[in-house]
């Protein structure tokens, strides 16, 4: 099953270049693998400004880089943070972030596994943001956070893309087995051919029912 | 009063009533208490004039824009401080965020670097 | 004699007959080719002694290796100059691949920083 | 058909942490895409050594840890380097890097297209990099490299994983499609610490 929100491409035109990038599910704590995320996103934005050469005489084309290699390096790492936060400690579904070059925009795409009681909340909090003006829900969500101090502010993240860096976000909700999540994970053949032999002797209950939600979004450029 | 790590550092200048900002923040939610706690020191100490320099804070993320604006938020249910943000508008994050603040608070007055 | 990009750098001293290498080098084959001519140029000079300052350059890929390992096989063919290198063990590449010199060059010296 | 040579080993599921990169073929220029390679290299290296958590107290950890960034660093340009420049880019497929992290030891693996008539080339390379003792085959690579003005020195950056970083190679030569052939090269570097 799939559900889309927002300005979602299923399935987007090939881009000529794009940089890949899969993670393993948390084994280490959160806290010892977090420092990547700023790590991967500063490395995602260094990588695509090499697709702009600027002109070094020239400071319009310069102050563009910067502002182009910010507004990236600070998405990617947001988008990141979630995936890590709200990924499912239980599942091997690996994190995936991907950037794809477009030649007036780009997409940057984060999907995890999101465990089943955190799905309602999600997509509602995604209707208040697609439906709400952003400065009332700007404060809407400090104050928010001021009442709950487990604040978890993923919500602020999404609301400054959209409001501050003009992006466009959209959702995909997917039903995959866990089986088929084994096999996200790019193995060689002999081992897809056990795994393969393993899921038919295994019995279908053993075949957990997850949801994958991939957030995408497009920024101008 | 400060905090100080290998990514960032946190300084309370009493004379001026400054607090200034540097580094890359981007922690994790909770992580920012130790922060949150500091501003609410300086919150107590009740000067007439908090000034926040953020022009050497080069990244901050969401949850730390948050606790930013929650002090924000506080400062101006008080209505008592007043409060001066210093910031870079070279620095993206900031460009876009200072002015966020002042819908949370009209009266903050900005001084770009 | 000298060669400066954002990157690296190297230069060479005539009165020390010392060649100084700094930064990251990972230059695409071909590119090595200046830095080369370079090299030789150094060499016709014919110095007694010709003195490398590898403890700024942080990375070589094996493209560079092996400029370094010609030059350093075109003296030994030439037997005439003696080659000093200077290196630093805080560099993994060079803690690692120094002895390969040394096989090209059996009177090679070197020195730790 | 697959073919292998040397330690190549398909990955175990007892990796804990991996990271994988998969890159565009590229429509911009070799030449401008070349920082990437060292961009990425280090940023592996960055990534994989935040789950060696070092004692800031005790030096010999601190400088097993440069270590490892170094030789992680290190290998992982120079397998980056040898996919982009042997890549065959009139595919529609991608050259990507992995490593996989595990209680002992680390693998790094690149895959790419190998472009037909270089195959036979770099097979028989690979069986002189496995037959021959090191000493000898870095003078002949440096020998070779002094008659080969292009430049195109894989060879080296192969020969000095084994013999400065003590590291174990393998290849898999997979051919995934007949007509026309395109054959997928893989290269693993296994690396204790």
């Amino acid at each position: 099953m799939v559900q889309i929100f927002g300005e979602c491409n299923n399935d987007p035109l090939k881009s000529q270049e794009y940089l890949r990038l899969r993670f393993s599910p948390s084994s280490a704590p959160l806290q010892l693998r977090w420092r990547n995320n700023g790590l991967s996103a500063d490395f995602l934005a260094d990588y695509l400004i090499t697709f702009f050469p600027s002109e070094e005489n020239d400071p319009q084309s310069c102050e563009k880089e910067a502002e182009l290699k910010g507004a990236v390096s600070y998405i990617a790492n947001e988008l990141l943070e979630n995936a890590m936060k709200f990924n499912g400690s239980t599942s091997n579904v690996p994190i995936k972030l991907e950037l794809m070059l477009y030649s007036d925009h780009l997409i940057l795409c984060v999907s995890n596994h999101l465990p089943s009681e955190n799905i309602a909340g999600f997509q509602s909090f995604i209707h208040e943001l697609l439906n709400t003006e952003p400065q009332d829900l700007y404060v809407r969500q400090i104050e928010r956070a001021d009442q709950d101090d487990n604040m978890t502010t993923s919500g602020l993240g999404l609301l400054t893309m959209i409001d501050d860096y003009n992006a466009k976000l959209g959702w995909k909700f997917e039903s995959i087995l866990q089986e088929k999540a084994d096999n996200i994970i790019q193995k060689g053949f002999i081992s897809r051919f056990l795994n393969k032999i393993a899921s038919l002797v295994s019995s279908q209950s053993q075949r957990a029912k997850l949801t994958v939600v991939t957030t995408m979004v497009q920024l101008s450029i | 009063m400060k905090i100080t790590t290998n990514d960032y550092s946190i300084k309370y200048d009493t004379e001026t009533a400054t607090i200034s900002w540097q580094g890359f923040m981007r922690l994790n939610g909770k992580e920012y208490d130790p922060i949150l706690q500091l501003l609410n020191q300086v919150i107590d100490l009740e000067p007439p004039i908090i000034t926040l320099n953020l022009q050497g804070l080069e990244a901050l993320n969401s949850s730390g824009i948050s606790m930013l604006g929650r002090f924000v938020f506080s400062l101006a249910k008080k209505k008592k401080i007043q409060l001066i943000v210093q910031g870079d508008k070279k620095i993206i994050w900031q460009r876009k965020w200072v002015i966020n603040f002042q819908r949370l608070m009209p009266s903050l007055l900005l001084e770009w670097k | 004699m000298e060669i400066i990009t954002e990157e690296y750098s190297i230069k060479y001293d005539v009165a020390t007959a010392t060649i100084t290498w700094q930064g990251i080098m990972r230059l695409n084959g071909k590119e090595y080719a200046p830095l080369t001519t370079l090299l030789n140029d150094v060499m016709a000079q014919e110095p007694t002694q010709i003195t490398f300052n590898l403890q700024g350059l942080k990375a070589l890929n094996s493209s560079g290796i092996t400029m370094l390992g010609r030059f350093v096989f075109g003296l030994q063919k030439k037997k005439t100059i003696q080659l000093l290198m200077q290196g630093s063990k805080d560099i993994a590449w060079q803690k690692k691949s120094v002895k390969n010199f040394q096989r090209l060059m059996p009177k090679l010296q070197f020195e730790w920083a | 058909m697959l073919e292998i040579f040397g330690d190549f080993h398909e990955e175990q599921d007892e990796s804990k942490e991996f990271l994988m990169i998969g890159f565009s073929p590229g429509s911009t220029s070799l030449q401008q895409r070349w920082r990437n390679n060292g961009l990425s290299a280090d940023f592996l290296a960055d990534y994989m050594i935040t789950f060696f958590p070092s004692d800031e107290n005790d030096p010999s950890t601190l400088e097993r840890e440069e270590e490892l960034k170094g030789a992680v660093a290190y290998i992982a340009n120079e397998l980056l380097e040898n996919a982009m420049k042997f890549n065959d880019f009139s595919f529609e497929s991608h050259v990507s890097l992995q490593v996989h992290l595990y209680t002992d030891h680390l693998t790094l693996m690149v895959s790419n297209n190998l472009p037909i008539e270089n195959v036979l080339g770099f097979k028989s390379f690979i069986h002189e990099l496995l037959n021959t003792p090191s000493d000898e085959l870095y003078i002949r690579q440096i020998e070779r490299a002094d008659d080969d003005e292009s430049g195109t020195t894989s060879g080296l950056g192969l020969l000095t994983m084994i013999d400065d970083y003590n590291a174990k190679l393998g290849w898999k030569f997979e051919t995934i499609q007949q007509h026309p052939e395109i054959i997928v090269v893989t290269t693993m570097v296994q690396l204790s610490f």
